[in-house]
Order: C-alpha cells, then structure tokens, then sequence
C-alpha cells in the first residue's frame, strides 16, 4: 500500500484540483512572485490577488502590522485592473501549467457583474472566487457578505454574469456564518470558501494613533485559525456545495483539520510569507498521512470529524 | 531569490544595543549586491511570526576566494531583534534573499558621496567596497555620518581602512559635528571638495525624515541620488503589496520597496 | 512632576475602583488562589467566576486546549452557585480589602433576575457584571448576547432586580457589536465590558475528534487582541456609559491601548495562567508610562486614539 | 507557591527523547514533597503561550545541606518539551511551584509497590527516597516498571542505587518480561513476596489506562493505593477548572488535579 499511488483530486464545484492545496488571494501574487519556491503547476489552484474592473491604488501606509501569531493587513485591495491582469500576468500563469482561480469584487453588485463577465470567456481561468468582504459602496460601506439577503443579491447577480465554476469567499464578522453560506448555496454558488480576514485594530501608544493608516485591518494568520476552523464546520454541516477551508494553515496538520472538519480544499495565505515553500510542504504532509493512515484518496477523509 | 538554512559564523555587540551578525550562506553572498537584503526568521515557533528585513552589510569571501559570507549590522529596537542579539554561533538561520534591487554603481563615478544615519550605515559599507573596485575613474569617496550619539556612530575604522574619508555629527555632540548629518551634506556641498556633474553621486540610507531632507537638498543640486527605503513587510517577494511607497512613476503609482527598492532614486518618491 | 502621587482612580457606572486594572471573570478564581503572587486589595476590582443561581457541573474534558497565542476553553460556566459563593468564597474576598464585582449568568431571563437579586443585598459586593454570552435555554439555545433585542429584554429585567452597579459583558460572535452596546446602554446598564471568548474549535486528526469534549470552546489570549481592540473603539464610539476591555491583554503596552482606544478600564484573563503576578506587572507599567508621559491622571488619557 | 527565575544546571538526554533538567531553585527545593509539580514556561514569546507541567523528579541538597535544587525528568512530546530539549546550563527558566500535593506517605508502610508507565517513574524516586527515610518500619521496597521498549524504561539504576528492587516490563520484549506492567503487579500480588494488609501501600504514575487498571486490581485486593494524574492546565492554581477529574467526592464531583492533586487516592476517581 504504501507505494501505491495516491489519489489527492478533488473537485470544487465543477473546477478539477489536482490536490486540494490552493494559494489565498492576495497572499500569493499572481503566482509569478513565489515561482522560485514553488512548482505552480504542483498546486490544486492559484488565487489570484483579488481584481476590480478597473485598478485601484489602495489604502495609505502603513498597511501591515504583525499581531501575536498572526497580521493585520489593509492593503485595501490595491490592484493593476482586470485588463492589465489578462495582458500581463495571466499569460505567465497559463504558461506555468496552473490551475487558476480569478479573485474578484467590486463596489457595487454591478460590479461585481462586469468584472466576472469580462473574465467569462478568457481562455485560462477555471474559475472564479468573488470576495464579498466588501463594502458596499452604494449601500452606504455596508459590506455585502455580512447580511445574508445582500449577499444572495450578489451572488445571484454574478452567478447570471458568468458561465464560469463560482466559488462565493464569505466575510467571518457576522453571528451566523451558516445562514451566509446557506444563503450564498440558494444563490447560485457552486463552492463556499472561507474565512476572509478578521477586522481588527492596533494602536500606537506613543504616538496614540491607530498602527495601520486605515485604523482598523484584516487579521490573517495561525492566531485565527480556531474560530476558521469552527466556521468551516459550522458551514460543512449545513451546506451542500463544497467548502474550502482558509485561515491560518501554517502546516499539514493544520490543513487536515480543515479536511477532517469539512473542507474539500484549503488555501495557503499568511503562511506563505513566513514559508515560502509553505504550500509545497502543505502538500508534501498530507501526502505522508495519507500514506501513514492508509488513505488512498483524500476524498474519504473530507468531513470524518467524529463528534 | 534563495530560502536557506545557514549558520551563524559569529553575532557580536559592536556598540551598546547594535549588533554584527556573521552569517556562512554562498547561495546568497555569491550573488548579492549591495543595498539587496535579507529576510531572516527570528523563531521558530510563530511568534514573532513575520521574517525580519536587513539590508546587507557586507559580503565575504571565504578561504577559497568566492563570496560565501554575508554580514549584517542591526540594531535592536523591538522582540525580533532582541531574540537574534541571542543567537549562537553554529546556531542555524533561516534567510531568504538576496531581496530587492541594490544601488546601480555607475563606473563612471569620480565623485560619490555616502550619507548614513544611525544603523542606515548598515549597507554603504559593501557599497563603498563596490564603488572603489568597480569605478576606476574614482577621486573622492566620502562618507557623512550621522548619529544620536557616540554609540550610534557606526564602524568609521572600516570606512577608514578602506581609505574612505568619514565626516561626523552627533545630535548631542559627543563625537565632532553637534547636529545632524544633513549639516554636513550643506556643509560638504558648500565646501570646495565639491564637484558638480554627471560623475557626483550620492548613496543614502537612513530614517525617512533625514532620506526627505537629503532628497530635497540633492534635488536643487540636480546630482544624482539613490536612497534606501524601509517599509514594513510581510512576504518580501511582492506578493502583499504591504510595503508599497508613492511614486511618481506613471503619475502617482504605488510601487514596492521589497521588489522595485529598497534602492530608489530619490527623485522618484513622493515625501508624505 | 516624576514624584507627584498619580491618579490612577476611575469610576466605572458607580463603581469606584482605585485603578482600572481587573482581573477577568473565570481566569482569577474567587482572588484566594492567586493570593501568593498578587496583592488583591491592590487591583481596581476582582471580578469572580461566573456564578449561576444553582452549582453547575459544567463541562466533561478535555476543557482545554492551547492555540497558537492563544487557547480555547470548554469550561461550560462550572461554579458553586450564588449560595456556596456568599457563604464560603466572599468572606475571604472581603477580608482581603479587594472591591468585588460578582459576574453573573442563567440561562432563562427570570434566571438572571434571581442570581442578581439574590446578590443585591449582599454585603461585599461592589457591582455586577452579567455574562450574556450563555445560551437562552428557552428560546433554543440561541445565544442572549448575539441579538439586540434578547440583549435588551435581558439587561433590562435585571436592571429591575438589583441596585448594584450593572456591567454588561458582551459576546464578541456577532455582526455589529455597536448595535448590541447600543442595546444594553438603552436598557439601563451602567457600563459595558468586552469581549467575552470568541468560538473557536481544534481537532485531534489522529483520532478525527474535536480536541475538546464540547466541540467548541471559547478563544482567548494575545491571538484575539487586535480583534477585542477593535470592538472596544467600535463601542466606545457610540456609547455614553464606561468601556471596561477585555481581551489578549497580556502587559501595559496592551492595556494602554485599550485605554487609549476609549477603555475606562481593563481585565487582564489569560494573562495570569502565563504570569501570575500579570495584573500588578500590568499595573506598574500603566504607572511608568504615565510618569514618562507626564500623565497625572489615567483618566485624561482615555479614549485620546488620535484619527 | 512561588514564581521563581531559576538557573538551570544542567539538561541531558538521558534515553532517546528523554532529558532530564536540574534546576538551582532553593525555594522550592526546600519545601517541596515527592508527588508535588512545577510549571515551566518555555518561551517569553507567546507561542508556546501556556505553562507546562512536569512533577518533581527529585529533590537535591546543595553542599550547604538544605535542599536547593529539582529535577525534572521529561519526554520530548510535543513542540513545548522539544524548546526545553534544547535549554543549556546557566540559562535562567521561569518556574511556578511547588504545585498540588503530592504523595501522603504513612510512617507505618512496611511494604511499598511502586508502580510506573514510561515516563510515569518520574515523580517515584524522590518517593522511594522519602519512604526510605520516613518509613522506618519498611520491610520491601519494590518498582514495577513499564515501557514500550527498553529506551522507555528509565532510572533503574537510581533504584536500585538506593535499595529498591526493580522488576521491568516491555511491550516489545526487548527487556525483561514482554507485556504490560500490569502484569507484573498481578505476578508481585499473586506471589509470595506480597503481603496483603493495612501496611501494604502502592503508588502508581503512568498513563490513563494504566492508572485506570492499576486501580482496579488495587481494589479487590483492598490496600492502599495513590495515582499521579495528568491533566490539561492552563492556571495550575485551582482558578480556571480547566484540569478536573470526576471523582466519587460527595457523589459525583469534578475535583481539580492542579489544586486537589495531582495525587488522589486510586478509589477516589471515577473513570471514564
Ligand atoms: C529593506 C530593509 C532593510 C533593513 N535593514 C536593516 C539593517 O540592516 N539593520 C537594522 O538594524 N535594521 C534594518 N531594517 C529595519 C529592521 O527590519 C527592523 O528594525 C526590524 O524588523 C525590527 O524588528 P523587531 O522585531 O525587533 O521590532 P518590532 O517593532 O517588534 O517589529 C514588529 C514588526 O514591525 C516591523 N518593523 C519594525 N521596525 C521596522 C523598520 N524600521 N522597518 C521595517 N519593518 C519594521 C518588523 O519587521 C515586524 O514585522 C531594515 C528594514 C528594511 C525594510
Ligand atoms: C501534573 C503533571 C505532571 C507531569 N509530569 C511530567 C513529567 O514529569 N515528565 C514529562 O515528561 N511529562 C510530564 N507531564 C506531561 C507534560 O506536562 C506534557 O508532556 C507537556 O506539557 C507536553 O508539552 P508539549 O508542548 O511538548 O506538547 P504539546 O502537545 O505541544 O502541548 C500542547 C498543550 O497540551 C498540554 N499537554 C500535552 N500533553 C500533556 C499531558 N500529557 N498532560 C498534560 N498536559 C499536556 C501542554 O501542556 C500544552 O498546553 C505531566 C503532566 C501533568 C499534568
Ligand atoms: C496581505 C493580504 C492580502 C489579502 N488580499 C485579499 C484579496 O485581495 N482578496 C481576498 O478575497 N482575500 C484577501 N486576503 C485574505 C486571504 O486570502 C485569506 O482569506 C486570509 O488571509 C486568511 O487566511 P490566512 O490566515 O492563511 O492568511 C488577503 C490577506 C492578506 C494577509
Ligand atoms: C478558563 C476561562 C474561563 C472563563 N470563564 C468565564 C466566566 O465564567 N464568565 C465570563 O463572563 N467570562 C469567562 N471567561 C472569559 C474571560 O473573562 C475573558 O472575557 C476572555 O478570556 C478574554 O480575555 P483574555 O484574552 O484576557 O483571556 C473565561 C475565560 C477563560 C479563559
Ligand atoms: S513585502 Fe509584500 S509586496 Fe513587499
Ligand atoms: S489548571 Fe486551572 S484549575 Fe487546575
């Protein structure tokens, strides 16, 4: 058994993965920038840095402030625009044999429209992961993926803008993340990733004033790891569609927790700063444990939790 | 761009609260240049959790003649370099680098001009190194230094080994100049020893308001200046665009200090 | 100036406290144990375990797990009861010169109302604080602290059961945190205190079981400060009455940043299982920042975050 | 109880991925009993963030004469026992203690059977070396102790340095009896060496399953027995009830083995 080959595919609502290890959205570039650690072609997929329609410059410095086990950020996501992404990073990535998810968000549901409609028929994506993490402009900064009937109007909307696999990443700052993700699956989502950032805040006491120029920021890392876990749980149980499992994955047991608690697939974000060869050797651990525990194919492992 | 498990060759206090870190990586010294840095990872468990930035500060041949060593020379100022002031000897490092693009050494050069405030003398010193090997049409190589105090005034033996001249200032006047390092930069632009043109360079590293100051002045002066910027960073490969600084690349552009920098020129940044 | 005595006193709905450094509900015992390393009479308040109307078993183990700055705990409000804590534990706490403040839980609105009237008259006891992230046994399990209107009713009818200074202590598990301050400053409570544990789980993946008995449990510690930051400033913002902040605060560089960010005081929880003698370390520092920054008075330095 | 800053002095692997740590720290030396723990914090970095239980291996005088140092003998299980591994002598390690209570050892005790699992023999040779000198009645002091294999089976010769007769079970065979240490307690109790009665006592540390089938062999015989529990803690003061244990205790209550134990009469316990 032990040499006999594995099987670690999986499949997220339409999208084949060779294995279930894919890159967060802006954790990880356009893949280009982490080429020298790792095979792009040996992950189940690249997330690419989230796009808009049009670029956008992001928020003022500083935007990055490490945190106890984990960061805040508030790049606000600062982008080159869907057009320069398919002019100038996604033929390096189709070149490098990747399997790639577009990242994308807009601020307003007709944006969020345009921009999947406009990746709709480009050769080289095999899906897309909208992020409803943000603000909703027109509704006053009010953030889509927080109230469960804005995020089914999005959902819905996209889901009429493009043909592609859609795979919905939900915001973890809400009391009940399952009646999201359940409102998300009634949309049209073909897949559920999550968690997206926490908000949080730190503070420069002697200057007394907020450590990221936005104030408050996203909070990623092995620090949240235990309430992602929980939320892709809580999520698992009540949904059909598959999930992907992020937040905080530092290592291979890390991701097998997500696996075990629900999880399909999981991305690799935080972790890839701290290792850069963190999804490689993510992959490589689950491998060992499938070997170790005799699993043959990692789809008999996702959702085991016994409780 | 390398991650590697390296050792430490030595970490000696240089100066109250400075430290030099001697490190044996051939991967990384055989292919550094100056200004380029290294991204070090300070634990092992996950906090700290980020790798910590610094700039080379030397690179070294070993016995058999190619480029194994890298130096660095930092400051302890928070938790992560509080814990590298205690590592070991023989003791294994995580790095990854050589990051970012180092200063652009025009052979040409006859006049170069280092200013350096406080620990941001860290990379002039292989850069001086640079400059007099590869610009044979050299005549004056200067170094302007500043620091709070004695304590922060930074490895003048081995610019003067080099045969760089080192001028200082000290905020508190206890070693030559009372003041600041940008009084010398007048001072020495004023003076005689300078030339103008095309052949003068400038090389600067150091916290932002002296890197403000010194652009401003070279601006008027029209010579070329390259500037090393800090910025805070999570992934150093630009990935997270966490350490992006204004340009006036393309109008007003965002452009990032771990991959288009740390070396700018200084023409190109727009001062907050 | 650096010899003028500071004043360190502030007040917190009625209740005066010497200085603004607690303890956190169930991290600190009845005060008794960590007696050895902390003078209890120098701290601005003890807050004790949550106590129900009857003794409560609480949980089966394991209860707890450490997380990556962090840990997670299932105790499930074990304690002695109202009866056996007035009769045994207050005494001591009494005689120690601590001010006491009593946190409170039920799990039905009549029961709230019976453990703070029971303790209304009691002497010793300076204030109350009430736990209203508890389940609502009645209305199914779903939680008083996560909906603005069972925060209110449930405030509110305590309120009407006791004179003592009401704390409401709130769940960090929901959308809009400042909606539910708003709720129990509307119902009459004269302070606010947050965050209470935020959900979070961990899964043993050799056995594939939750590495706690209960599936769930509570995160605390520095990994959730930045998140506990946030919630403070959000409902300092937009409340009239104090902000105590809870949450990761493991030394004074924490605690001031909670302070700055609009906290009239401050618990230290997951802190002394680290440093037992962290609520006095935490309290020295507050004093040296303040000598440093010539701050006679703590609290002219509340809620002065600069944006 | 005390917080101490102790220096180590020193820290050896004793067995493969078995050390043990002698610490200088009068304090608790000197009133600490066989039995009793200390909670180490590994790191003053947040992550390993809580501090980690090892009882008190033994108790040494100090050429003054008073007690003044501790061992501690710990396996390598996890990342918080792998940091200590790599702890060196003079360092300073941060100690809460003396913790619970430890064995309550009666003056009568003729015949003692100590019974250990693994790393279990730990908290039995300051035992062994109390009983030796408090018991003076003490007819037969015997060890019953298990391992996986024979890098498991630790500290024989401290045993029977001091007198004590050592009987070794491993699961693998590779010394002395193959099987459990269980079935050496059956073997000792069916034997002729065992004398049943009130000055009989046995005291036993190991894992769960082990303690668990002690217990009950234990009593139908009806004599005396007292186990070492482990348990998940986090304050290691009794404040946060992270650590209890269901015990028969006025029907059925939740005791805490950081406060009530970690010792508790082997009848006590209700296990799951
Ligand atoms: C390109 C570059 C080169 C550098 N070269 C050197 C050098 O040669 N010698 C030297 O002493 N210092 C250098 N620095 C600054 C050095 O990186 C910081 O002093 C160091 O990261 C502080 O870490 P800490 O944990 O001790 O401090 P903390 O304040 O505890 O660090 C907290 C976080 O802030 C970041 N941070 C803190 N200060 C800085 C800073 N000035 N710049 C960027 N990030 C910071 C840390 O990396 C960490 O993520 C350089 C910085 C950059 C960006
Ligand atoms: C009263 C008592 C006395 C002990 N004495 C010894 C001893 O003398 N020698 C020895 O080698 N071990 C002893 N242990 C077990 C020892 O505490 C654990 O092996 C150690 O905490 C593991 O830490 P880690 O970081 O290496 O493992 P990790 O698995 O990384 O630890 C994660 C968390 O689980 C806890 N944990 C893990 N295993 C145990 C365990 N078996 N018991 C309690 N908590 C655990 C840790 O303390 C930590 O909080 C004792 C435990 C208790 C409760
Ligand atoms: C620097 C940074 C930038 C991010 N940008 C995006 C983004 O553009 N779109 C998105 O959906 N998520 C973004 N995220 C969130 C991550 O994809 C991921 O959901 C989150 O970081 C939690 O995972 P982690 O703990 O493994 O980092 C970003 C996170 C970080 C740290
Ligand atoms: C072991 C443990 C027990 C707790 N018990 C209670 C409780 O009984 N009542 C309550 O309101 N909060 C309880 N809490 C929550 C703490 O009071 C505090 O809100 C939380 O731990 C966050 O603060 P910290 O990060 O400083 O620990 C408990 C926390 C822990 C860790
Ligand atoms: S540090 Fe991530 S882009 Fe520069
Ligand atoms: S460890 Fe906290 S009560 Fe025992």
């Amino acid at each position: 058994m032990n040499h006999s080959p594995l099987d670690l595919s999986v499949n997220i609502g339409g999208i084949q993965l060779k294995n279930p290890v894919m890159t967060a959205s802006g954790t990880f570039g356009y893949g280009e920038e982490y080429a020298p650690y790792v095979g792009l072609d040996k992950l189940g997929a690249i997330v690419v840095k989230g796009i808009s329609l049009k670029p956008r410059t992001g928020n003022p410095l500083p935007r990055i402030v490490e945190t106890t086990g984990g960061m805040l950020n508030s790049i606000g996501l600062e982008n080159i625009g869907a057009d320069r992404f398919i002019e100038e990073k996604l033929p390096y990535l189709i070149d490098s044999g990747a399997t790639i998810i577009a990242n994308i968000f807009g601020s307003s549901i007709e944006e969020y429209g345009d921009v999947a409609n406009k990746l709709d028929d480009i050769h080289g994506i095999s899906g897309l992961e909208i992020n409803i993490s943000c603000p909703n402009v027109k509704e006053g900064g009010m953030i889509f993926g927080t109230d469960p009937h804005m995020a089914f109007e999005v959902v819905n909307f996209v889901r009429q803008s493009t043909k592609l696999p859609l795979i919905v990443k939900l915001s973890p700052n809400v009391t009940d993340i399952a009646e999201i993700a359940r409102s998300v699956q009634d949309a049209g989502a073909d897949a559920i990733s999550l968690i997206n950032t926490i908000r949080g805040m730190a503070i420069n006491i002697e200057t007394k004033t907020p450590k990221l120029a936005n104030i408050t920021g996203g909070l990623s890392g092995p620090a949240i790891k235990p309430i992602a876990l929980r939320m892709v749980w809580e999520v698992a149980r009540v949904t059909e569609i598959p999930v992907i499992g992020i937040g905080g994955i530092m290592n291979s047991d890390d991701a097998l927790e997500f696996i075990i608690a629900g999880a399909s697939a999981i991305q690799v974000g935080t972790a890839n700063f701290v290792n850069p060869k963190a999804t490689v050797d993510i992959l490589s651990g689950i491998e060992k444990y499938m070997r170790d525990h005799r699993i043959g194919d990692i789809k008999s492992l996702i959702g085991t939790l016994r409780i | 761009m390398y991650q590697v498990l390296s050792k430490i060759l030595f970490n000696i206090e240089v100066s109250p609260t400075y430290y030099k870190m001697g490190i044996d990586c051939p991967e990384i010294a055989s292919i550094a240049v100056p200004g380029q840095f290294i991204m070090i990872r300070v634990s092992n468990q996950l906090d700290p959790l980020l790798r910590r930035p610094f700039v080379i500060h030397r690179i070294q041949r070993a016995n058999t003649g190619s480029y194994s060593q890298v130096e660095i020379l930092y400051k302890i100022v928070g938790k992560g370099t509080e814990i590298m002031s205690k590592m070991k000897e023989y003791n294994d490092i995580d790095l990854l680098g050589p990051v970012g693009n180092g200063y652009r050494i025009d052979s040409n050069i006859r006049t170069a001009v280092l200013v350096g405030g406080g620990i941001g003398v860290a990379p002039l010193l292989s850069l001086a190194e640079r400059i007099i090997s590869q610009c044979s049409r050299l005549k004056s190589l200067i170094l302007l230094l500043g620091g709070k105090g004695r304590d922060d005034v930074l490895c003048v033996e081995e610019f003067e080994r080099l045969g760089v001249e080192v001028r200082v200032a000290t905020e508190d006047g206890s070693l030559e100049h009372r003041g600041l390092v940008v009084d010398l930069l007048l001072d020495y632009l004023e003076s005689r020893d300078y030339s103008p043109g095309s052949s003068t360079h400038c090389f600067a590293c150091g916290p932002d308001t002296m890197l403000k100051e010194v652009s401003k002045i070279i601006a008027e002066k029209g010579i070329s200046c390259q500037i090393s910027l800090e910025s805070r960073m999570a992934c150093a490969v630009g990935a997270c665009l966490g350490c992006v600084v204004r340009t006036k690349a393309g109008g007003d552009v965002y452009k990032k200090v771990c991959k288009d920098g740390p070396v700018f020129d200084s023409n190109e940044i727009i001062w907050e």
